[in-house]
């Protein structure tokens, strides 16, 4: 069945909503009165109700079916934090509002706060970021700020970025006005340890390193690479999008980390929303706390405080770079991830890391003979295939991808990381029961022989069976149709 | 562990065939001195009567706004949201899916950020906009970035009007990337801001918002005037995006680039996030926005659909060289926005902002009789600013023990700025009842 | 996607639950310790999760499209009511707690009574049947018990039904011992007046009629039935099923209705819910209203208060005759149905009956060419067909309503009412817009002519595109397997 | 109006369609003196918010269980619901769908019925069971008309432990259908019950609850022997269904018939309703069983699936033949309790209930060394009563003023019989936590 996009349900005279309209007053608009029509449709709620159900069948979810997009980490979204995010206490306070009424707000911050800083082994938070790229921002900020301070920001302006990072990594670094030098991998999968040496100077602000890295591995080398860091007068900036891998088992505290974010949604199971919204606090080492932004929460014996100014900082003793937001970051996502810490626990969060690895590398074990695996030895929490098992097939990555909607499932990240060809990355995540991963498994396997076995037309017009067919996105790109209009003559749209 | 599907049993299982002895030795790159044996320091799993206790006890600590008589705006506004809109939005395929990277399982996802891009543009009179930012106030930094990339200039403008928190991610953003930024002092309402004289050739843009910080509306059609004649874009902030149902929108008045914070239409409070940023422009500038953009197209059967696009501007492409960084949106929150906005229609929309208006109008005239009280604005929509004899914090504080939050005293946000001292924004929206506004005008009465 | 049955998701050591064993006490269950495996599976959270969402994907929806069951009222259920069910005030009280803590509560009830009262024009109302049949049961019982108080129990044994009634109306006659004598239909659809004024008689207890009745007619001679069912000692026992048709425009105790239930879910849209729960309030008459049964809220000086046992009814002055239900009746629904009418308010109601017999009579008008009616005149809220249409085509009703599902359509109610062949009953309901009537209007005119040009596979083996083919019903009843059990032989289940 | 889609002009020209010049005309069989012109006299319609008020107002006139120390059971408990349960059970698929009437498209309803009804089969240690009922009342009272189905005969005992007001609902509809009905007095614990000696020849079955209206634990064993001698049934009655995750299951004492109150499992306090009754017996008594019952099947291409079955015995099929005139079941109530009870599961099930055990022996441990209180029970579940040095009415509402709430003096239920006037029955469950016990102990000290 197709649905109509909203404009198209315009109906004038309907509505979704009954407003009385207000008594009879004097406007105090000035000149600034709005005329003439917006072109907004006029739709009544049961109509609306059922335009965004029919919608949502369009989609595919994690409540619906196993979801291994590797680093994007869709694992399970426990409804009891949806609840306490509605709790009115939490969801309907105004950031504004009179710290006193507000006690209970910067107590839950103050703790998510503890709890990131046991986890991480870090002494210092800043909460505000509002999704992980902005923690990296944030990060970075703070990277500087210290160099600023020690009067080093002129002259180091290379960031060393491995070629396996995120794309944020460097958009990141160049944002702020730094060269971004890539660091070359090595054939097993990780940071080339001499090359990134040499690549070490006076002129380095920091290194931005995944761990586990983009490939799935931890870089083994990992506190050598913290110390030469550090020993050439550099930060250590940690992209924490895999701390879900190592929560619980690895402090990146204890790695000689001096800027990490975190992903709520990833590690701490906020939901992904179809895109968003995220939450990216980011945690400092002692060499840089001291440069966290504004606002930040204070306990002290008068009860819970905001530092929201940079009067307050002075008064506190810190140093703040400056505000990354209006208000006090992502707080419907703070609850979220509490609430799933506290569910957890110490313990739980460790079985989260474990599991998140056993499951992944249950996934390697079972699919590398079909598959082909680019590294050695296990991965973390998730598992990572080229396309050379595709070689001679006709039949590519994204034709694979493609054929797996048609069988059920998401596809996993593909093209990701661009060091191996043909990339396939695929995180099971904790939450996935063994039945569910054993029947992932073999499906994967029976593609996989199907595409050896020449049955290409099976994934080359893949999918078949979903909503849509593969669309032009070329074509979206060359003349891009943003927005609705309303067909040219005048006659009704269906 | 409830959450934790895996037994005992299937992990012995896997391990078999993974060949490895123990969960250990799949951590076996990690160097040795870094692996915890023993559990970190706290607590350990509880059970969700046990979460909901805990969360419940800071929860109670807390003032709702629902619970009395609540005038605080100044960037975040207390709506009606429509039950429907909630539900909605919590449904699985909504709220547990992905970026919809895979447009073939993504269409509902797709589908609905065009219609929310649809309604932006719309409603602040622009040509397109994107599928979301942030918020209001990281949106505003990425339009200076933008204005910076369109006109090859280096240097913004940011008017007095302009929330001092926005002021400051701006600021933030500016100072970091190295550009020049110049921040004009507060403007109260009823002075005017020479605005005019700051537009020189160098600067890539200037950035007004309206209603401003203090609830003035303020006309742009000058600024955009000037601001076009030297080359630089005026960027037009809306922080309470209910007022373009009533009062003329930016695109109208000559604005390049609209920023707004969405988080009045279909979101709560939640304490300052998440929110929705709303980001529209010139068609002409299409290419150079930040952030998502959901196109039309079509399938290999024909069939209408829909896509993310022009992504070689973001990171995930273009690395290093990308328009920002910016990876997510506000997914379920333009969501919200744009089921509740579909609920309103064009009617239903300027009504709620009529009667926003009216509210906010009954209010300041019944406060304008307290003694001691001075209405400073001309024209607002659902904010206005109060000067009061003695400072501001002071009665807000003691309107508390009144049980009335009254509403922003400026000074904290402008701290040490003598002339706003004994400023108080004050905000009414459709949530407030005569009761709450005859409550206010008793405390204040009071308290004064 | 096959969903397995939960049973066989049982994965031991798996839960979905964290609790923590109690601290060691003293048991004091005595000798009733139970022992032994229950055979409940072990489920993880997230497991359970995607087995619901996955099993709900199974199912049609009033929420995904039109829903067209003729005399089941499948209307749009406003989320509003689910919230204010969800109220703490309201969700989380306990039937038996002190009067004084549940003051609200009892206002609600004593509000929703009074919008029922003036809604029906009579004096009475018992809110605690469960559903409507149970209210049936509850209206009949209080004409019985008027009949005992009169002394003529033991005399009036018969209760005149029509033809087309519901089967829940000679069911609930038989269940209090009555007989039940069915009243022939006119050629009109409706009651026989002629018929039934012979069939009157000193022994007859009641008449019970649906009206508008299970044609979608209104019975134009009601109120000389009611008056000549009066004349004869008798009472009128109205079925409030269809009482959304009239709402706001007739009230029933104008028509001389004695006793009605009112089926709060099609009148008052408390959600269907797959089969329920319901409610069914019933309104009395003058001459039954003393007869109403426990519990009842009363409305004094000091409050509101419950009368709930006998001696508190002797001292109201009342005379019930006992009782329905262990506590008070279905207040969750309740507060629903109270958000419903607030919403609409009298002319939101009034409007309601208006447009549902709008809607309806449309469909017939546009159907009526292609599709044959029985009865002449407008309809009420249902339009009814009957199968002379399908003469010769080789396709029954039944084909041609599970034709319908592969278009996307939940079929009508079918073969009911009893009076006409191969019955087609279709209510759109108020709130489906023109354009979704349209569409279904245009899909059955299409399905009609698709039927006539000699498709016929097209319905005899429809449907194609549901979860299921058709069901073998008859193996089901045959030999019934009402649950499951495990395999056999010790093996997986898959 | 939000909910009502068409428009004037919709209406306009539907009417033209129909040839009617309005909708009056349509009204038209309606006799003349029947029809109202204006409106009824009730208030307009309102916005959501104003609803909200309305009702928010009433229901802030009530104590929520969860605000205060709550101690009331009586056949309605309260426990934690998972979220997950009600967030599932409001799936547009599953709240808004009908009765499965067309199995293909309702399997989601259809399995899921079959699974409950396996949950309550293996449960109740019973070997069928059906779709629910209305509730446990209501089922216990089509218990009794289906025993007199099955033994032909018109008779039943209904021991001192059924709650008394499920008394009251089988003793109205069995005076109204004209059976015969033995009430045995209030069974108070320590004291036996002499039932036995009221078991004839005539009877068909005999009714007791375990846990009793009291608290104590029965044993059905010499009940169901001395029943069965007769050529009756024994009919069990479990007000609290959780009991069963630590008590002999009715089904293993020889019961024929077991009716059970499901709220406890997935479903809120409601004020006394919506709950779900559940209704199991053994094989051969299948086909005697109200209500709706769900079967397994195969479709046209021989995959499992799941139909309505049996409805011979039902009301639209059989009408005045049928086995009862029921017609819906408590299809929500009975998703929430068969989610409830799959996130629970086997062990999850009896650890719950060993939690609440521990809860009331804990609770019954610390009130009995209150002054002047005794308990009564000897062997009970979470339930359990205690005597008091004065009427047990005035002590709950002296305790309701100290912020607890007590529990159920037995006189509301039992008005006049003197015997139970100092009774308090008393419930906890894993709701009531050591400060709650606290509290009450601390109350009902200084009230006595």
């Amino acid at each position: 069945l197709e649905e109509p996009i909203l404009f198209e349900l315009d109906n004038p005279g309907a509505c979704g909503v009954d407003l009385d309209e207000p008594e009879e007053f004097a406007p105090r608009l000035g000149n600034f009165a709005r005329a003439g029509r917006i072109g907004l449709p006029s739709v009544s709620e049961p109509e609306v109700v059922r335009h965004f159900v029919r919608l949502s069948s369009k989609n595919y979810s994690i409540d619906a079916g196993l979801y291994p997009l590797g680093s994007c980490t869709m694992k399970h979204n426990p409804r009891l934090n949806e609840k306490m995010a509605r709790l009115p206490g939490l969801g309907d306070v105004h950031p504004l509002q009179p710290v006193k009424t507000v006690q209970g707000a910067l107590e839950l911050m103050h703790e998510l706060s503890h709890w990131l800083k046991e986890l991480t082994g870090m002494p210092a938070v800043a909460l505000s970021p509002k999704a992980g790229a902005h923690g990296e921002l944030c990060g970075m900020m703070a990277i500087r700020a210290a160099l600023i301070a020690r009067g080093e920001d002129e002259t180091r302006s290379r960031v060393l970025v491995p070629e396996s990072a995120h794309g944020t990594n460097p958009a990141t670094a160049a944002l702020l006005g730094y060269k971004v030098d890539a660091i070359p991998a090595t054939k097993e999968g990780r940071v080339d340890l001499e090359a990134f040496k040499a690549k070490l100077g006076p002129d380095v602000a920091a290194i931005m390193l995944t761990n586990p890295n983009t490939c799935g591995l931890f870089e083994r080398d990992i506190i050598d690479i913290a110390d030469a860091v550090h020993e050439a007068g550099a930060y250590f900036y940690c992209d924490g999008a895999n701390f879900n891998a190592i929560v619980g088992r690895v402090r990146p505290g204890d790695l000689g980390v001096d800027a990490m974010h975190i992903n709520l949604h990833k590690t701490f199971s906020t939901p992904h929303g179809g895109g968003g919204p995220g939450a990216g606090p980011v945690v400092f080492s002692e060499a840089l706390a001291p440069f966290a932004p504004l606002p930040y929460v204070v306990h002290d014996k008068d009860g819970f405080r905001l530092v929201e100014t940079e009067g307050d900082a002075k008064a506190d003793g810190t140093n703040p770079f400056g505000r990354m937001v209006a208000f006090h970051g992502q707080m419907g996502m703070f609850v979220r991830a509490l609430a799933y810490m506290m569910s957890h626990g110490s313990d739980g969060l460790r079985q989260v890391a474990e599991d998140a690895v056993l499951n992944a590398n249950y996934v390697l074990a079972s699919l590398k003979e079909d598959f082909s695996a680019p590294f050695e030895g296990p991965c973390m929490h998730e598992a990572l295939f080229d396309d050379r098992f595709l070689k001679g097939t006709g039949v590519e990555t994204l034709d694979f991808a493609k054929a797996m909607i048609d069988e059920g499932y998401h596809p996993m990240t593909m093209y990701f990381p661009l060091v191996v060809h043909g990339a396939m990355l695929i995180e099971p995540t904790e939450t996935e029961s063994k039945q569910s991963v054993d029947l992932f498994i073999a499906t994967m396997k029976d593609l996989a022989r199907a595409a050896k076995s020449n049955d290409k037309d099976r994934f080359t017009g893949a999918p078949y069976m979903a909503p849509r067919r593969r669309l032009d996105e070329t074509g979206a790109a060359r003349k891009p149709v943003l927005r609705w209009a309303p067909p040219a003559p005048k006659q009704a749209a269906e | 562990m409830r959450y934790l599907p895996l037994t005992e049993n299937d992990r012995r299982e896997m391990l078999g065939v993974i060949g490895a002895k123990s969960v250990d030795e799949l951590f076996r790159d990690v160097p040795e001195r870094a692996r915890r044996e023993g559990l970190v320091d706290l607590p350990r799993r509880q059970g969700e009567l046990e979460v909901e206790r805990m969360l419940g006890r800071m929860a109670a600590k807390n003032t709702p706004a629902a619970s009395v008589p609540f005038f605080v705006g100044a960037g975040a506004y207390r709506h009606h949201v429509p039950a429907a809109v909630d539900h909605l939005i919590q449904r699985s395929e909504f709220l547990t899916s992905y970026t919809p990277y895979q447009p073939e399982i993504t269409q509902g996802t797709l589908q609905y950020l065009f219609e929310f891009q649809t309604q932006v543009a719309m409603i602040t009179g622009m040509e397109v906009a994107n599928a979301s930012m942030y918020d209001g106030a990281t949106g505003c930094g990425e339009a200076v970035l933008m204005a910076h990339r369109v006109t090859k200039r280096r240097k913004a403008v940011l008017s007095g009007t302009l929330h001092p928190q926005y002021a400051a991610v701006v600021q933030n953003l500016s100072d970091f990337a190295d550009y020049e930024l110049e921040v004009m002092p507060p403007a109260l309402p009823g002075q005017a801001e020479d605005i005019l004289a700051h537009i020189h050739d160098d600067i890539s843009c200037v950035v007004v918002q309206t209603p401003g910080f203090f609830g003035e509306l303020h006309d742009l059609r000058p600024i955009a005037e000037a601001a076009h004649a030297k080359g630089a874009l005026l960027i037009a902030v809306v922080p309470e995006i209910l007022s373009l149902g009533a009062v003329t929108p930016p695109g109208e008045m000559g604005a390049d680039i609209v920023v707004g914070e969405g988080q009045s239409i279909g979101n709560g409070l939640n304490f300052g996030g998440p929110y929705v940023g709303l980001f529209a422009t010139r068609e002409k500038y299409m290419r150079q926005m930040p952030g998502r953009l959901c196109g039309e197209t079509v399938d290999a059967d024909g069939n209408r659909g829909f896509v993310l696009t022009l992504s070689t501007r973001e990171q995930h492409i273009r690395r290093e060289k990308a328009t920002s960084n910016i990876c997510t949106n506000s997914g379920l929150c333009c969501l919200a926005f744009t089921i509740h906005m579909s609920l309103l229609g064009e009617e239903g929309y300027k009504r709620l902002a009529r009667i926003n208006h009216a509210a906010a109008v009954k209010l300041a005239e019944r406060l304008a009789k307290v003694p001691g009280v001075e209405i400073l604005n001309q024209a607002f929509f659902n904010e206005f600013t109060m000067r009061l004899p003695k400072p501001a914090a002071e009665v807000v504080d003691a309107l508390v023990d009144k049980g009335v939050i009254g509403g922003l005293p400026a000074s904290r946000l402008l701290p040490g700025v003598a002339e706003v001292e004994d400023l108080l924004i004050v905000a009414s929206t459709e949530i407030n009842t005569e009761a709450d506004r005859a409550a206010y005008e008793a405390a204040l009465k009071e308290v004064l």
